[in-house]
């Protein structure tokens, strides 16, 4: 007996993936690092490290550190620049045939809406991702994410200069993370991606200095992935448009968590750094338990989560 | 020699043997390893998520073909990952991202190398020393560590501990030079002024405070210094931005990731 | 040279401990089922299992779930109700010569005040630690924790019916821990607890059920840690009573991350489960550290963080 | 036989090593541990807080004197903390807090014990074997698995595999009677009409299924039969409720911790 291949397609608002697998930005450079590893097409897209108008040179060093089953980081939004991202790099994804995404942030308002628009003139760009959580730079959108009316705003405005697809990337530290996707949502995101990263701290009990230049830095990686589920199930049960899960992501398992609770595609982070195969193997994955379990299509499984009768 | 591409590998542990305060572990892997000495791997070796991170060891010997290829690596246990790797035996598994990083560079032209090994950072130095000895180029080694029991085995030591080609320095004066492996090294170069200290480069690996020292004092007298540099890293392949130093290079100044751009730099780069 | 005992004792308003160390609720049983193990007058202080009016039966199996370095729960408060604990157990406790707190909760502000009046009657308590975020019930008093408003009315109304110290146990699922300590602290508790469980989830991907009969749980031990130091942090900037911090305290390390950030005192849960002694250990291991560093007093190093200048 | 304080103990390894698809682990512990058949121990051997709780095993048995004490326990890799245990060798470190739990109990008066152990379920009954060998009370063993292999070596069977005292019972009829032990117990209850089966007690421990399908056939005929239940715990010694199952006992329904009150139930107490 031959088995079907079962079809992993799925639609993030009018934005077809191959498959419900993306890189997470932050963790995955600009996408060409990962190519001598595999094939970079393969994913269903690749999300790229949050652009600024202008290079950023990013926090002093003690910028990472290991914590149980997961990490802190402060890298502090590093990056090359939206204009370096146009003319050197998107062609050169464009050339590998990944479907890619880029992440954004601003300081202001109007610079958010600067990168949006720079960001517009590339025709294969397939989405834009709001970093609206950074909690890293004072400046990184967590002014704006962490209030439903924030939120609203940045939306609106950064939806008004640019038709390309617009993600929002919300912010876990929140009491209530239904109410924050629902001003995404009426604000005019196609999409919200969820959990950025929790702020988190860790000191040095000898030296009595923090262990990151920052002092706090964002929580992410398998520790976390809890925290994500049960944001992302909210958030499924709060808006209408599709919802990116992200947050701890390892294995193929945990992707179908995700997926079982309402997420229309996923985001793998931290776990690129301990394998630079993750996103793949986690595709694969995917697929063999579909096959194992005779499951057709992707849409027959999203979402479909038992839950017993009250 | 040119810079290959990483790649992620499945290895198995052929030994894993400690040797005074140092570990030796082979691994075979599916396909040869080619390397530039100053390269490392991202080893983690670790059922769980706890530690997560793989850790960063240089690469201390590559050899052999697709089938019956391995690579070799020296470790001191310092905190829980290392701790994890020395409980490891023969046959089990271990994951690997290797080769990676900017090693050290041998441009060519008449000179003479010094190799400077601070604690554990021999494991860097010493594959730098065994390119060197396979071109038949002039080199010294220079070995510090705090006691004699915490220096390297000599059988360990490329080409052997020939006399007068090995320095060895130790803080409590239990062998070798009495002192920092700095301070051995500013001793030669007075000793060698004669010659003219140009004609020296300088390739080193171990704490900051050491390399600092050596950039202080080599620097002004022109001589070319290479330090490998350390720092946590989560990837290990440039592509998370965590493991940062700043360097200085003109318009081109910034944080520098250590584990692409480095983890060698040039020392009047870096900003000590 | 003769070692200096270091002073370990530390005030939580006007209670005070022989040392900082304390173990959590729900984490502890009713402090009776740890005497085979240690004497428990040698810890801080004993805080025993959240107390409701009336016993309570619990949830339903499907309690707990491992995660990456972290464990969901979804008890249910699962106790004797607040009568049999201070006839069979308080006088037991009083036997053992510990100092015990106890932790309450209730379905309404009237439950909470009425458990509170009752506890009232036991001169040795040394005080009364309001649970205002329980996670996994409804009536956990999630609900009055999750907004400063609530919270500040809760902690009113228990504050008038009792002379006993009043420490409000805050709730991590909130965007600004800061407002909600200082709402407790001007509603009149004496210190603030923190964190309680952080919201999250797990699902089985083959059997498409969640892994716990509640659905969500709270999420405790190592994986929280840095999230709630983060917290306790921000918490000793934004009050003046006292803050015990809690959260994946599994070592003396980690308990002096806690004191060094500012907290009077600490709280250890999760942490026993694997090693029942977990709690002495920690205060031992903090003597240890105070004597190889020369600290001689708790009050030396507490709150003794080092940052940049900016 | 009376239920004792637990303790949580550091000990150390001996072996332990793989017989078919079982492990049997030998520790060496600090004092004689004194147990009930049926009680259990938590054990965590592994570094790092991922698997972050201790897993339950039961003790399989325990002998020594001080300064020479040991218990051993059998367990089978289904998970990962079961697969750390086995990876781990002799002298490797192990925490255990034991023993924990309420076992079997075995009343005075005049019966015939039926030991049934299905799956891995055979390492709490044997112990229970081994008391009533002692005693050289009157018992049969029934024992029950998928495969033949699935079955503990004869060897591990307290008294020996004798011919009559010991059922073996496997799904697929590859060894002894073919089919689950609860038929197997049918089936000898069948062909034990005359002498009455009042005079029978079960000590059953295996999967849900198993013990639900002989409480279902054994209690209607009157016979007492003892169940030890399994649960996910977190702290083994009733501290965090979290392993609790619904009992039926008059006004005392309720939740019942099954590391406390249990893991050996009365199975007409339990709600199936
Ligand atoms: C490019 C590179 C090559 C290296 N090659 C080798 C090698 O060949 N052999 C070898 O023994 N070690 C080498 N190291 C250092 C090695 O990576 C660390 O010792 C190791 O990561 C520590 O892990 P751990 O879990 O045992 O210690 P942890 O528990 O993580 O830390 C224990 C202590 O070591 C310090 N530490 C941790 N990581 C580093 C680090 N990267 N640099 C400096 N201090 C650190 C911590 O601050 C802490 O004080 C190399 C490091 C780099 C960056
Ligand atoms: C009182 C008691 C005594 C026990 N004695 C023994 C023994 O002597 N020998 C032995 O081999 N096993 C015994 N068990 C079962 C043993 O505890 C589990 O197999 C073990 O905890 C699984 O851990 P893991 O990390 O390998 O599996 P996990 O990775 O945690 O889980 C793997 C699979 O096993 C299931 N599972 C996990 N824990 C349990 C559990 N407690 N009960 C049922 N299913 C579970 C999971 O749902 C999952 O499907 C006992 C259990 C209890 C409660
Ligand atoms: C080193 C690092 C850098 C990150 N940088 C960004 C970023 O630039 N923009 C962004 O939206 N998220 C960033 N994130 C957050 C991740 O995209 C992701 O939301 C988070 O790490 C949780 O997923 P994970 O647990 O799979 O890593 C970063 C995360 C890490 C670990
Ligand atoms: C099984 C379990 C039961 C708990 N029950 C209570 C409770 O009754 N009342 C309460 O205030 N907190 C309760 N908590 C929360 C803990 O007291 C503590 O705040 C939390 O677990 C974080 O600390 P830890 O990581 O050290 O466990 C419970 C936690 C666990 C794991
Ligand atoms: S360790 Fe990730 S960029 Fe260097
Ligand atoms: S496992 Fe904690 S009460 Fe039973």
């Amino acid at each position: 007996m031959q088995s079907v291949t079962p079809d992993l397609t799925t639609r993030v608002g009018n934005v077809l993936l191959k498959n419900p697998v993306m890189s997470a930005s932050g963790t995955f450079g600009y996408g060409l690092e990962f190519m001598p590893f595999y094939d970079i097409s393969r994913l269903g897209a690749v999300i790229v490290k949050g652009l600024s108008l202008l290079p950023t040179p990013g926090n002093p060093p003690g910028r990472i550190v290991e914590t149980p089953a997961g990490m802190l980081n402060a890298i502090g939004l590093q990056n090359i620049g939206v204009e370096r991202f146009v003319n050197d790099v998107a062609p050169r994804l464009e050339d590998a045939g990944a479907v890619y995404v880029a992440n954004i942030y601003g300081r202001t308002i109007e610079e958010y809406e600067a990168v949006a628009r720079r960001l517009s003139d590339l025709p294969a760009l397939a989405a834009i991702e709001v970093n609206a959580s950074c909690p890293n730079v004072k400046e990184g959108g967590i002014a704006f994410g962490s209030s439903p009316e924030g939120l609203s705003g940045l939306t609106r405005r950064v939806r008004a200069v640019t038709g390309k697809p617009l993600w929002v990337k919300l912010s876990p530290n929140v009491s209530d993370i239904g109410a924050i996707a629902r001003a995404a949502e009426e604000a005019g995101a196609d999409a919200v991606t969820l959990i950025n990263t929790i702020v988190g701290m860790a000191v040095d009990p000898r030296t009595r200095r923090p262990m990151l230049s920052n002092v706090t830095g964002g929580l992410s990686g398998p520790a976390v992935k809890p925290v994500a589920l049960r944001m992302v199930w909210e958030a499924c049960k709060a808006v209408k448009i599709p919802v990116i899960g992200i947050g701890g992501i390892q294995s193929p398992g945990d992707a179908l968590e995700f997926l079982l609770v309402g997420a229309a595609a996923v985001q793998v982070g931290t776990a690129n750094f301990r394998n630079p195969n993750a996103c793949v193997e986690i595709v694969d994955g995917i697929r063999d338990f579909f096959v194992r379990e005779k499951i057709f299509r992707l849409d027959d499984y999203r979402g479909k989560l038992l839950l017993r009768e009250k | 020699m040119p810079h290959g591409n990483p790649r992620f590998v499945h290895g198995k542990i052929l030994h894993n043997t400690g040797s005074g305060i140092f570990y030796r572990m082979e691994v075979a892997v599916p396909e040869r390893i080619d390397f530039v000495p100053g390269q490392f791997a991202m080893v983690s070796g670790w059922p769980g998520n706890d530690p997560l991170l793989p850790r960063p060891l240089a690469i201390f010997r590559s050899g052999g073909v697709r089938g019956k290829a391995a690579v070799e690596f020296v470790y001191k246990v310092v905190g829980r990952g290392t701790a994890l790797l020395s409980g490891l035996h023969a046959g089990d598994p271990i994951a690997l991202t290797l080769p990676l990083g900017h090693g050290f560079e041998f441009p060519a032209g008449d000179r003479s190398w010094w190799l400077v090994g601070g604690g554990v950072g021999f494991s860097s130095v010493f594959p730098a020393a065994a390119a060197l000895e396979e071109e038949r180029a002039d080199f010294e080694i220079f070995l510090g560590a705090r006691t004699r029991d915490q220096l390297p085995p000599g059988e360990w030591i490329p080409g052997g501990a020939v006399a007068g080609r090995v320095h060895l320095c130790t803080d409590d004066g239990t062998a070798g030079f009495f002192g920092t492996v700095a301070a051995a090294l500013r001793d030669r170069i007075d000793r060698r002024k004669s010659s003219g200290p140009s004609r020296v480069a300088i390739l080193a690996c171990g704490p900051h405070e050491m390399l600092k020292a050596i950039a202080e004092f080599a620097l002004p007298l022109d001589i070319r210094v290479q330090v490998s540099l350390e720092s946590s890293m989560a990837c290990g392949f440039g592509v998370c931005w965590g493991c940062v130093t700043a360097i200085r290079d003109g318009e081109k100044s910034g944080y520098r990731r250590i584990c692409k751009e480095g983890p060698v730099f040039d020392a009047r780069e870096v900003v000590w």
